[in-house]
């Protein structure tokens, strides 16, 4: 078998030297790495709320069962490859081995089996942690009607008659429906990692997302769709406070807060970045109804004409 | 009237910040001192003649590899440009980009890599080693050929239009989801480009496809039956037919998103009834089966290199070439798992979500064939083997990444942030581009007779490596604190900084491997002499592909071999090559319909960015025009008779006699190092300096 | 010397399967914009639905005109098969006719809608309506433009070899154009009043 | 110097194949042609019967005029024609059903309101007022250039009311005073382009004013009395 190559092309660098300098720069990366994360806010593992543990849980999950196959599948192919090397003579080099049925078999039965595992857990899995299916609670939940705008966020309390803008306050343990719909923007996605997955937000249309905090504290949202410019500045602060906050911080906001009707309502929804936090109240109830039904194309419904020539969206 | 003729090009279209104006320069310098060189050595016609119009897959492959490596460099400056970009502008700062800007970066960066670095890498291996593999001469329509790679080069100069004239791309996203890509979002020429770039490659690319599978499925050599055939040659007919499938789906939903845009239809638009969702919908469809468009003839690649390099047939053949055929029949099934967050139900997300862990089964398959390859070989590990061990590490983590994003729940945490952005680079870099630069060393000496630099390329290969880690590792751990993807800025107390820093010195290290590799194929032609392999099978390969010359002759055989087992060219070895009889060869002649008809649909692409509607009519009755004529002419192949074959064969062997006498069987020069390559540089510059050399020139 | 003969069926083959698969590729295209009307029809947005614009007995006609130019077609390729050139040009100029028939009356439809006011900018419905019979009506005038300039290499050149190729090709595609037309009358005109 | 067909068939044969493939799909088009005009099936049922007459007419195009099945190539013909028609049904069918999928699963403004429309019962403050059955009177109400009449219409429950636009100008009649919109059973909105004409159920009793959106001075209203 002449290897038309020259043989004395220096040898593979010996597998010791290689290893070694593998393993010590993979551990200080490593280091760095941990030393970088210290005292950092790890969003989607540091779960504030129900939904979002147990998709913590669920990751983990899945993560360790595809380890179980993957990391020794590639050990065993890193070890092939290093037994049967060129330079190792007492490896017998067997050319015209063949594969027999039983390997065959064995490698589609494996994979089968593993995936079999993991689809077990999917679909139960999703249907639990379905977006718009209610949370068991015995309080009642909050309904909190989320409009996204052209690089900013509205929160309207139906039921407490206030709006706010790039904030949102909630109450500890008590079941939140959010009904996520856009004006004059396009799909843009209501993500707040801490608490629970996203939900695509988008004009004529209305996506429920149900979820519960269980711990206080101030976390971040923000779009995770790109839509437009100012994508990377559409953000808000999702503070979670006990009941008796929430009812205080609702008054306090009746008190101080301007009206929200439709004129000024007009004036929010042009395209605009890094918006202040503002809160309104007494909040134009007919606003969410008539933006989602401005959009609706199928019904037997015509567009009012003052929206059509604002400039088509 | 300056409205009717010119449209909406008017003078401010001209580039006038200091980005796009140095792009533009920096274009037609090189194309200046290009037309400068082949002026001074008179080589217009030989460029026409032998290059541009002509049919022979090689040279068309040779090409598409030459466009396909300048688009990764022009790539490569995208990514260089967005991580700066994302390691400055934390808190206050807002970088060197605006923000509009930046988003049309990462526009450009997602279409070029996609459409025409990988595409344009993977065509130019089909074109060149699919025929060489099959025995046969040439592909099943050289005019579709050249038509399907003019297109290309169409797609090509259209997305880097911008920088001369508009300034202007989508920013919108690679795939510019409706609403934003609509007229209302996006008003400017940035998404009229991404479209017409997009149409005429998919167009091109979909001609291309249905040349290949013509050729693979009617054009093998007699006794090479379907289940004879090499296994690249395997996954190219896998990639076409979903290429053939999909890439339809592509122009269709760009030709709806250009009606939106052009006519002001309702198709994806907010108001007037459209329904955006369905754009989602329509680009995913063909989105997913694109990336295992990719992928398939990446897999036949590596299935080549372990078994060459094992010196052992492939394991288990069938297995494999079953792998293949699993992964393309599902691949127009799992569409859906791009937006399991738009609000399906739970039984519609837990569907796709089973069959994208379905889809994992084959590909686990093809891994453990390798593993059976591997064993019991005697292996050796020249570049491309490492290139495999690489793909090995990268694209199980992109696999192990991807079943979790194939969980519903787990995808809405993880959907659009930077744990998917790793891992879908985990995937295309680990398996596509790694998959390409195994394929590109293992074929390298049958393109050009002498094989590349072993010592420089795998310290590219350590580079790409060490600085793929460096970068995407830390973009696992930013995903998974909450960065979405496409951030020009974000707070300084996310903590992002120094992540985004190290991504970007994992990036620099990435630039210096393909860097290395610039200097590698450099040095191997320094080097041609003592790198020289005169047999036309350095690997001792066993596919037909090394029972030709390096590089082939136009004709690639002289006489069709007659295929008797898999390992045919391991057949002809032992039975002892046939003694050389010549005949005579019907070869199709060169063609400029492919230019002119591709500079056309250019056109049109052109006139419809700036509304220019009579240049868009003229360059179609054009198009229709160049069709006809080229049509209904039928004297397009020449004979090469039985003599002049004889004449070709004998000089290449007296050729290829005197090299192998002159440099001895093999010379016992070293492969030249890096560190060996600068000082010869050096010399070289000093000596041209000192002698006044280039006064000569 | 080469076996001219088995190379020139041999290239024959590879084009009518080439074509065949670019055909495939075509009713794909088409797949795309089939979806987007049945998902887009019922967005009128207030405006007149399919039931109040389409007259069927229109539709009709034309359906039977592009069958006879089918039926006419096929009758067409078979004298081309057995060298008989007037019979040819005859029955292919008879396809013409009717294809030109079916043209106008699908002209006549759009311009009729475009004069009361549906335009293809109005709503989701209309624009999934024009471009889905429209690109179908773009097939049919490529395959017309096909078929005169066929018929007039064939009053120069006469029925050679090449020219009968490409009958036979055109054949292939105004009968796939009938398949798609089949499914537009089923889906848009019936489905309207189902 | 015949050239012969790929699919080897005489001339004779392919001859009989177009004559009878054409009269086959003549009928299959005229039948389903003929169930829609006569409305004999209707709703979704109709729709699935015309679906397989194409599906038929398709498979009588393709096996004697495209004559697949017969000739050289014909089994690669054939493969390539069954995976298109399986990608065209995954395109076409999974694009509907995911749309449709994605709206059924968005809330609805008001439940309540969706369950009228699909139905067809109109349900006002708990009275099943939808259930017309038979046929009931009709009366008419035109609005040409800017007018309408009759002013005031008097109908019995059940009764029909027909809108006849004969103005220059698409109408949007919707319910009692403008700005202060109410739904008359269920229905907020009624469009009727020019020269058209839309009639609605009466099945909801009392007073109604109606206007036209677009231009709230051309108004008029009715009154439904209870049959007994």
């Amino acid at each position: 078998m002449k290897s038309s190559l020259s043989a004395k092309q220096k040898n593979n660098p010996s597998l010791g030297r290689t290893l070694l300098r593998l393993g010590t720069g993979l551990s200080a990366f490593g280091l760095l790495i941990a030393m970088l994360l210290r005292g950092k806010n790890i969003a989607i593992l540091d779960a504030k709320g129900t939904i979002a543990s147990q998709q913590r849980g669920l990751i983990f999950y899945v993560l360790t069962v595809i380890l179980a196959i993957a990391v020794p599948t590639v050990i065993l192919l890193y070890f092939t490859a290093w037994r049967y090397r060129e330079s190792h003579s007492t490896a017998t080099y067997h050319p015209e081995a063949k594969t027999g049925k039983a390997f065959i078999v064995a490698i589609w039965a494996l994979p089968t089996f593993v995936m079999l595992l993991l689809a077990i857990a999917l679909v139960p899995a999703t249907h639990k942690l379905q977006p718009n299916k209610a949370l068991a609670s015995s309080t009642p939940p909050i309904t909190i009607q989320v409009m996204a705008m052209r690089w900013k966020w509205l929160f309207i309390y139906p039921d407490q008659q206030i709006a706010t803008v790039n904030y949102v306050q909630i109450p500890k343990d008590v079941p939140i429906v959010f009904d996520l719909t856009a004006d004059e923007a396009p799909m843009s996605s209501f993500w707040i990692p801490n608490l629970s997955g996203q939900l695509y937000a988008m004009t004529g249309h209305i996506n429920r997302l149900n979820l519960m905090a269980s711990e206080n504290g101030d976390y971040r949202g923000r779009s995770a769709e790109i839509n437009g410019a100012g994508f990377a500045g559409m953000q808000f602060t999702a503070r979670v406070s006990s009941k008796q906050d929430f009812e205080s911080w609702v008054d306090m906001t009746k008190q101080s807060a301007s009206t929200l009707d439709k004129a000024t309502y007009q004036t929010l929804v042009k395209p605009s970045e890094n918006n202040a936090v503002t809160a309104f109240y007494p909040v134009d109830d007919s606003l969410y109804a008539d933006t989602v039904m401005k959009y609706m194309g199928s019904h037997d419904h015509q567009m009012t004409a003052q929206t059509q020539h604002e400039g088509m969206y | 009237m300056k409205e009717f003729f010119l449209g909406r090009l008017t003078q401010d279209s001209l580039p006038h910040d200091w980005v796009t104006v140095g792009g533009t320069g920096t274009f037609i310098a090189m194309f200046l001192f290009a037309a400068l060189i082949l002026t001074r050595t008179k080589r217009w016609k030989w460029l026409w003649n032998d290059w541009l119009t002509s049919v022979d897959p090689k040279k068309i492959g040779i090409m598409y590899f030459l466009t396909a490596a300048f688009m990764l460099i022009r790539g490569g400056i995208d990514v260089i440009l967005m991580w700066v970009q994302q390691a400055l502008s934390s808190g206050s700062s807002h970088g060197i980009l605006s923000a509009d800007h930046y988003q049309q970066i990462f526009t450009a960066h997602g279409n070029i890599m996609v459409f025409f670095v990988a595409m344009g890498f993977i065509f130019g291996l089909i074109n060149y080693i699919v025929p060489l593999q099959i025995g046969a001469r040439d592909l099943a329509s050289p005019l579709l050929n050249t038509l399907g790679f003019w297109l290309y080069i169409g797609g090509v100069v259209m997305v880097n239009m911008f920088f001369v004239l508009g300034g202007q791309y989508a920013a919108t996203g690679w795939l510019a989801v409706a609403p934003l890509s609509g007229i209302a979002f996006s008003p400017g020429t940035g998404v009229d480009y991404w479209i017409w770039s997009l149409q005429i490659s998919g167009i091109g690319t979909t001609l291309g496809a249905i040349n290949f599978i013509m050729t693979i499925l009617k054009m093998r050599a007699p006794g090479m039956t379907i289940w004879k055939m090499p296994l690249f040659t395997w996954g190219s007919l896998f990639s076409m037919l979903m290429a053939v499938a999909v890439f339809p789906l592509l122009t269709a939903t760009l030709f709806l998103q250009f009606f939106d845009r052009y006519f002001g239809a309702h198709f994806f638009t907010a108001l007037g009834g459209g329904d955006p969702m369905m754009y989602t919908n329509l680009i995913w469809m063909w989105g997913h089966p694109e990336v295992y468009i990719l992928m398939l003839p990446a897999f036949g690649i590596f299935s080549e290199v372990v078994a060459t390099f094992s010196r052992k047939p492939i394991a288990s053949y069938t297995a494999n070439v079953l792998g293949m055929a699993g992964v393309s029949a599902l691949a127009l099934s799992v569409w859906l798992h791009h937006f399991f967050t738009m609000g399906a139900s739970a039984d519609v997300n837990a569907f796709f979500g089973l069959i994208t862990l379905v889809i994992a089964i084959p590909t686990a398959v093809l891994f453990f064939t390798w593993i059976a390859t591997m064993h019991r070989g005697l292996i050796r590990f020249d570049t491309p083997m490492l290139w495999f061990l690489g793909f090995v590490t990268i694209f199980t983590i992109g696999g192990v990444s991807g079943l979790i994003l194939a969980f519903p729940p787990a995808d809405f945490q993880l959907h659009n942030s930077l744990f998917l952005v790793a891992h879908f680079h985990s995937n295309v870099i680990g398996g596509v581009l790694f998959g390409i630069f195994a394929g590109i060393s293992y074929w390298f000496p049958k393109f050009t007779g002498f094989r590349l630099n072993e010592r420089i390329g795998r310290n590219a290969f350590w580079c790409w490596i060490i600085g793929f880690c460096l970068s995407f590792v830390p973009m696992y751990i930013l995903g998974i604190m909450g960065a979405t993807r496409r951030l020009d800025h974000y707070d300084a107390q996310t903590g992002y900084q120094p992540f985004f820093i190290l991504m970007l010195i994992g990036g620099l290290v990435i630039a210096v491997g393909v860097g290395l590799q610039i200097i590698q194929i450099v040095a191997s032609i320094i080097q041609k002499g003592n790198l020289r392999d005169a047999t036309g099978d350095p690997w001792n390969g066993r596919t037909l592909e090394w029972a030709t010359a390096s590089p082939p002759a136009f004709y690639n055989f002289t006489v069709i071999p007659h295929v008797i087992t898999r390992d045919a060219f391991l057949d002809m070895k032992r039975l002892g090559l046939p003694e050389p009889h010549y005949e005579d060869i019907t070869m199709p002649k060169n063609t400029a319909v492919g230019i002119y008809i591709a500079a056309l649909a250019f056109l049109v692409g052109f006139a419809f960015v700036w509304h220019i509607n009579w240049l868009a009519v003229v360059a179609m009755i054009g198009i229709i025009i160049v069709f006809v004529i080229r049509a209904f002419n039928e004297d397009s192949e020449y004979v090469v008779t039985a003599e002049e074959v004889k004449s070709i064969e004998e000089a290449r062997i007296a050729a290829t006699a005197a090299i192998t006498k002159k440099s001895g069987a093999m010379s016992e020069q070293e492969d030249m190092s890096v560190r060996e390559f600068v000082i010869y540089v050096y010399d070289f510059a000093i000596d041209i300096i000192r002698n006044k050399k280039w006064k000569s020139w | 010397m080469v076996n001219h003969e088995a190379h020139e069926a041999a290239a024959d083959e590879r084009v009518m399967f080439g074509f065949w698969v670019y055909l495939m590729t075509d009713l794909l295209l088409f797949s795309v914009l089939f979806a987007s009307y049945s998902v887009l029809h019922g967005n009128t947005v207030g405006g007149p639905t399919g039931r109040d614009l389409f007259t069927l007995p229109l539709a009709l006609q034309e359906t039977i005109l592009l069958l006879t130019s089918s039926f006419t077609c096929g009758l067409g390729l078979l004298a081309a098969r057995s060298n008989k050139k007037w019979q040819t040009l005859i029955c292919f100029g008879i396809t013409f006719i009717l294809g030109a028939l079916f043209l106008s009356l699908e002209m006549k439809e759009f311009t009729e809608f475009i004069h009361s006011g549906q335009t293809l900018q109005t709503n989701a419905f209309l624009s999934s309506f024009f471009v889905l019979v429209g690109t179908h009506g773009l097939h049919i005038t490529s395959g017309l433009l096909w078929m005169g300039v066929t018929m007039g290499y064939i009053l120069k050149r006469g029925l050679n070899k090449a020219l009968v190729r490409k009958l036979a090709l055109l054949s292939l595609f105004w009968h796939f154009l009938d398949i798609v037309w089949i499914f537009i009358f089923t889906i848009v005109y019936l489905g309207a009043f189902a | 110097m015949s050239t012969p067909a790929p699919h080897g068939m005489s001339e004779q044969k392919t001859l009989t194949s177009y004559v009878v493939g054409f009269l086959l799909s003549l009928s299959f088009t005229l039948m389903p042609y003929y169930l829609v005009v006569t409305h004999r099936v209707a709703g979704t049922s109709l729709l699935i019967t015309i679906l397989t007459f194409a599906m038929v007419q398709l498979l009588v195009q393709v096996i004697f005029f495209l004559h697949l099945g017969r000739g050289a190539s014909s089994q690669a013909n054939i493969y390539f024609f069954v995976g298109t028609f399986v990608a065209m049904l995954v395109v076409v069918v999974g694009s509907i059903v995911i749309i449709s999928n994605l709206h059924s699963n968005m809330t609805s403004l008001d439940q309540t309101k969706r369950i009228i429309d699909s139905e067809g019962i109109y349900q006002v403050s708990g009275e099943l007022t939808g259930a017309c059955r038979g046929h009931y009177p009709n009366h008419r109400v035109t609005i040409e250039n800017g007018k309408v009449t009759p002013l005031l219409t008097i109908a019995t429950k059940c009764d029909t009311l027909t809108f006849i636009d004969n103005d220059i100008v698409n109408v949007a009649i919707t319910f009692g005073p403008h700005i202060h919109h109410t739904s008359y059973a269920g229905l907020d909105i009624l469009s009727v382009p020019k020269a058209h004409t839309k009639t609605i159920t009466l099945s909801q009793t009392g007073t109604f004013l109606f206007h036209d959106h677009t231009r709230p001075e051309v108004k008029g209203s009715f009154a439904v009395v209870d049959a007994n």
